[in-house]
């Protein structure tokens, strides 16, 4: 596997040294804003669609200003057509557009699952490669806010058996600039996942163009005792659960994915090697989740250096409920990957 | 329509805009969970709908339709506060807090229930269509969408096969001018809603969704339609929301005042009652009384318990049961 | 876990003994035709429905005769229209209704993936109990005749991380009616997977009504040295590694799942704890496929049985090639799973 | 229509008909895998709009379109033998043999794929017509379709779509009158496509998919409309398909009879050159050309080699490899 934009130097986002001093806090969102605008002046070939992201600025205001400052060429209001919207996206991507779709919440990619699975995905292959589709599709995921099974979803499980897909979910706002400004460079289509819970959290985030590289995981906190893989969400929750192993004296690693397909097996397994206990933490049920596919992969691949069996964290083999009480109960938080490290600790 | 009636069109507009007020100011203090989109200022719309459809039929409510599935459980004998609780999570809620503002159904009531994938019961509707067809039941299913869903393929793949199967569907198309941001005439090949489902060849008709009288009449016409076997109908409903687009107001002042200050259909009714000689006592009654009724139902959702986190796992397949934490 | 219908005799059904002298060797096709007329015959509130499936029985024939002896009504066609033959089966259903449609390439499930992942699978749950969904969706997947990739797919792990959906999988005609027939009595809603490789296969298959249960694996082979666990077409294929292991004097297991959401953990662990070797095979691509939660599923919970590492047969990450020598480069055979048996067996 | 364009559109037909019986021929023998849709019977339409289409727009042909796709090579300097080629899953196919039949795409020539997913590239189109529009080129961007892609909710939405940014695209709809064994007015709320396209409000026209004379100058003002700026087109061919339900024939004796013998585009358009004094030898030679032209290209795709196994797991992604066996 290689990376796709080996440019950008490896994990030297998070907070490139030399840009600290111009750093501020800004919010996930507007990170995510900031990559955008960003991306369509370099890009005269991106246009950015979806539903009300022109002059509203999309539903969570990640394209808030792109409309007065680019244009409604440029910055396209759709009526509820998700497959139209994607089909749009993989028409202009077939003749050199890099289209940057919104859909609204990534439960409604389930409308455009074919359009996504069945052409976007496969375009540059049954083609033999005369079709690129450098179209990136971002969405608003994840639970945790009452939204119900339709707005709560994490959706990375329904593609993570689909080749030709790139599947990005940054953790933090540094990221998500980087890796956002990443996927619009890639001439592969990415599904940039968005975790809701994630949009206000804040960081200083450089102001000028970086991209994070694609395919390549972060050590979010190094330690020698414990690995937690993680991706988005679950990567401050990991991080929560660190700091109270450390206490009880347990070095916990964090890695974080930030790419979940193609993902990057060589960091996980380093680590997973080192530790030799491994907890791996996702916000989706566990049957046939991200987290089978990296439990078993370490499983087979440092099957000698385990001290004991990958711990899996997930969420219940249930929809999302609307009931806040419910959904607690549902989701997976720091207590659950807390728990899961002190067991791993112990092998 | 006699006095009698339009006087019980009139409170249950009544309920609803309590309900929704109610709702509203909960919400703002939080005290009700995930999103909200109220009904506010499509009363009539709602309470013509509700009227003619019986415990027997089955309507898919709109995201915007709790005083649909409220005048549903007061029509047909069931509790109008199991309704307001589910929207606050709790453990009476009709889905005992599972389905939320965006997934209350009732089927003792007809209540089927939203699904938040705006579009996505324009094919659920269908099948209930065809079993009442198949069994020879005289029941209506209805669909009530609002003008954003035209946009999905679904819409066609619905009114196609209700059209080619002659299908029990009424589809009712709240044509409030707006998809969140979008406006109807922006977002469709038409602002008119009707015109774009003439090639599907079954009846159609548009009318003023404010205008209680307007659309008693016309939806229990079509609702006969339906029920005496002669295949689905749509109707589009020209109305208009008070909510703006969440919290912000991207509609022209002049607009806003127009709907909310001549076309509010509950004053349009209450004037058209005051031209028929009730006098404004007895309105306000109506008004104090519902009001007062949701104040009992906020109240009892408030003191109700938060569902059992047994419920959690409880129903995901018929014939399984999931791990719990 | 507790098995939907436990009527059924335990693994019983592939030959019952009684049945014997009835036997008529049949294939799988004219089995799942069997099926469907005896649950027609038993469920008035059954009907088919789908494209092409009344006069002309379908693509494959699985239908035949049933509009003959049953009508139009009942025996429903319908236009190109994935998403309104779903909805009008989860709409029947919510109403008591058992509808089983036909979805005419398994590919296609794509274009009806929201009203079977937001809908149907969530009907259940969200409205609290008060709706089934005792619909069917058979379905025609899998490769390895040319097809391409828009009709060659493995569909099951796009549905593996979605509570609510039952997954299953026949590798053989007897499996196949009793399935078929346990999944129209079932209140679940089921993806009904028929591999178009085994539509030929024939067998002894009872001509009587009889059930196999649903989320109960069987074992196809008893061994003690090494353990497959496949289902559908990967089961024949790896009798036939096993025959060829039997030869090298290792004596395999094959687990056929028959079920594959909910599956039979308990069975498939039993025998990983017994052999300490494991192949898991799966023709679908590797990451994230079924092959992953089993291989994890197993690492997890056979940790200090297992002698080796599990080994993942699976097809390769990339969507299905038209032309057949790359179909075969692609997709998993007999002599993969042979080669991982015996990497297994040397553990 | 000149004698020499009517001439050119002859030999266009022949092609059509000469590869696909040829492939047919070959089909039968075993030496095309997987599955065969054939356009003959079809000929008028698609050299009618394989004609008008130029190297720089974009059409995605549906699965009878080997003809087109050819066709398409021929008259943009391409090699005709490449899409046979592609048939046989040969390393000399337009897609290396990846894509087969349902996947053919040359770009080069204005080919941007088969989609056997029926109905998904009517989104896809829309984007190509974008992109067109938004760098102020005159291209048309075409979507051929079968009658049976009437019923996908795609359809709806592309043509919605379509309407709302008067994009510069050709929908050019098959219809033959059955989708596999489904009767178009039986699947649809009308038999006429055109009757179910009204309410987008853009131009449509239904015309003789038969008569090469009123396909090409229907064909050619459509697009003249689309490449002026002028927005969508919707053309609905009334045509016949020579090949049954797969093997078996399910359409009435008559019917096939009336198809075949009286309303044979290429007869007709024979009959129509003889009308105008061309003679037999003439039309005989360009039938034995185009047939030995076939034959030179299916000897081309037998002899061709198989693809190179690392093709297999090729282009997978941009940026990453895949993992070979
Ligand atoms: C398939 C789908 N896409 C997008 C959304 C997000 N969404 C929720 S309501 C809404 C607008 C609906 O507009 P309309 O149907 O006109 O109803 P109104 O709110 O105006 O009553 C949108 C886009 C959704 N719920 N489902
Ligand atoms: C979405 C989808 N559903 C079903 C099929 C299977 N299928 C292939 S061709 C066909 C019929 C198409 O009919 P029509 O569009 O009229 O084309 P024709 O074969 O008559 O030229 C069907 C149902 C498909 N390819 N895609
Ligand atoms: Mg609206
Ligand atoms: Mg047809």
């Amino acid at each position: 596997m290689t990376a796709a934009d080996t440019a950008a130097p490896k994990r030297a986002a998070r907070t490139p040294r030399k840009a600290r001093d111009r750093v501020r806090k800004v919010a996930f969102t507007r990170a995510l804003n900031d990559a955008l605008d960003l991306a369509m002046s370099k890009h005269d070939e991106m246009f950015v669609i979806g539903e009300d992201i022109a002059e509203m600025g999309g539903d969570f205001g990640v394209t808030k200003g792109l409309l007065a400052k680019y244009g409604p060429e440029r910055v396209r209001d759709t009526p509820l057509s998700e497959a139209a919207i994607i089909g749009t996206c993989a028409g202009a991507a077939m003749v050199g557009m890099r289209p940057v779709a919104e859909i609204m919440f990534a439960d409604f990619i389930a409308e455009c699952y074919d359009q996504v699975v069945n052409n976007v995905a496969k375009m540059h292959y049954m083609f033999d490669g005369q079709f690129k589709a450098p179209l990136v599709i971002r969405t608003a995921c994840g639970g945790g806010f009452g939204g119900g099974p339709h707005h709560s979803q994490s959706v990375e499980g329904w593609f993570l058996n689909v080749p030709g897909i790139v599947i990005v979910a940054p953790s933090n706002p540094v990221d998500a600039k980087g890796l956002l400004l990443a996927s619009i460079d890639s001439d592969d289509p990415v599904l940039f996942l968005e975790h809701k819970a994630l949009y206000r959290s804040r960081a200083e985030v450089p102001p000028e163009y970086y991209t994070t590289p694609l395919g390549q995981a972060a050590i979010a906190r190094e330690g020698s005792d414990v690995t937690v893989v993680a991706a988005m969400r679950m990567v401050p929750m990991a991080l929560e659960a660190a700091e109270e192993a450390a206490d009880a004296g347990v070095a916990v690693e964090v890695v974080d994915l930030r790419t979940i397909r193609p993902y990057d097996a060589e960091t996980v397994l380093a680590s997973a090697a080192k530790t030799g206990r491994v907890v791996v933490a996702n916000e989706a049920p566990k049957i046939g989740g991200l987290g089978a596919e990296l439990s078993a992969r370490i499983s087979e691949e440092c099957f000698s250096d385990l001290k004991g069996p990958v711990v899996r964290v997930d969420g219940l083999d249930t929809p999302i409920p609307f009931s806040v009480p419910l959904e607690d109960v549902v989701l997976p938080d720091a207590q659950d990957i807390a728990a899961a490290v002190s067991t791993a600790a112990q092998y | 329509m006699d006095t009698s009636t339009l006087t019980g069109l009139y409170r249950d507009m009544w309920l609803i805009r309590a309900f929704e007020q109610g709702l509203e100011r909960e919400f703002e203090k939080g005290n009700v969970p995930g999103m909200l989109h109220t009904g506010l200022g499509q009363e009539a719309t709602q309470a013509a709908l509700a009227w003619h459809l019986k415990a027997t039929d089955a309507f898919f409510p709109d995201h915007r339709c709790h005083g649909i599935n409220a005048l549903a459980q007061h029509r047909h004998g069931g509790d109008g506060e199991r309704v307001m609780a589910e929207l606050f999570g709790k453990a009476t809620g009709v889905c005992s807090g599972k389905g939320g503002s965006l997934h209350s159904a009732d089927p003792a009531v007809g209540n089927f229930g939203d699904n938040a994938v705006e579009g996505s019961y324009m094919a659920t509707v269908l099948g209930v269509a065809l079993a009442a067809k198949m069994r020879g039941q005289p029941n209506v299913a209805c669909a009530i969408i609002g003008d954003g869903t035209v946009g999905r393929g679904e819409f066609h793949e619905s009114l196609n096969m209700a059209a080619i199967w002659d299908l029990p569907v009424l589809y009712a198309c709240v044509n409030n001018g707006y998809a969140i941001s979008m406006p109807v005439g922006e977002g469709h090949a038409s602002a008119d809603i009707v015109d774009m489902v003439q090639g599907y060849g079954f009846e159609s008709r548009q009318l003023d969704g404010n205008d209680i009288v307007e659309a008693w009449t016309v939806v229990g016409e079509a609702v006969e339609h339906i029920r005496s076997g002669a295949g689905p109908y749509f109707l589009e409903f020209k109305t208009w929301r008070w909510q703006g687009i969440f919290a912000g107001e991207f509609r022209p002042e002049a607009e806003v005042k127009y709907w909310k200050e001549e076309r509010d259909p509950i004053m349009l009714a209450g004037e058209a009652l005051a031209g028929r000689g009730v006098d404004q006592a007895e309105l306000d009654a109506i008004e104090r009384e519902t009001t007062d009724l949701i104040e009992e139902w906020i109240a009892f959702a408030m003191e109700s318990p938060a569902p059992d986190p047994v419920k959690a796992t409880a129903d995901v397949y018929v014939g399984w049961e999931v791990d719990s934490r």
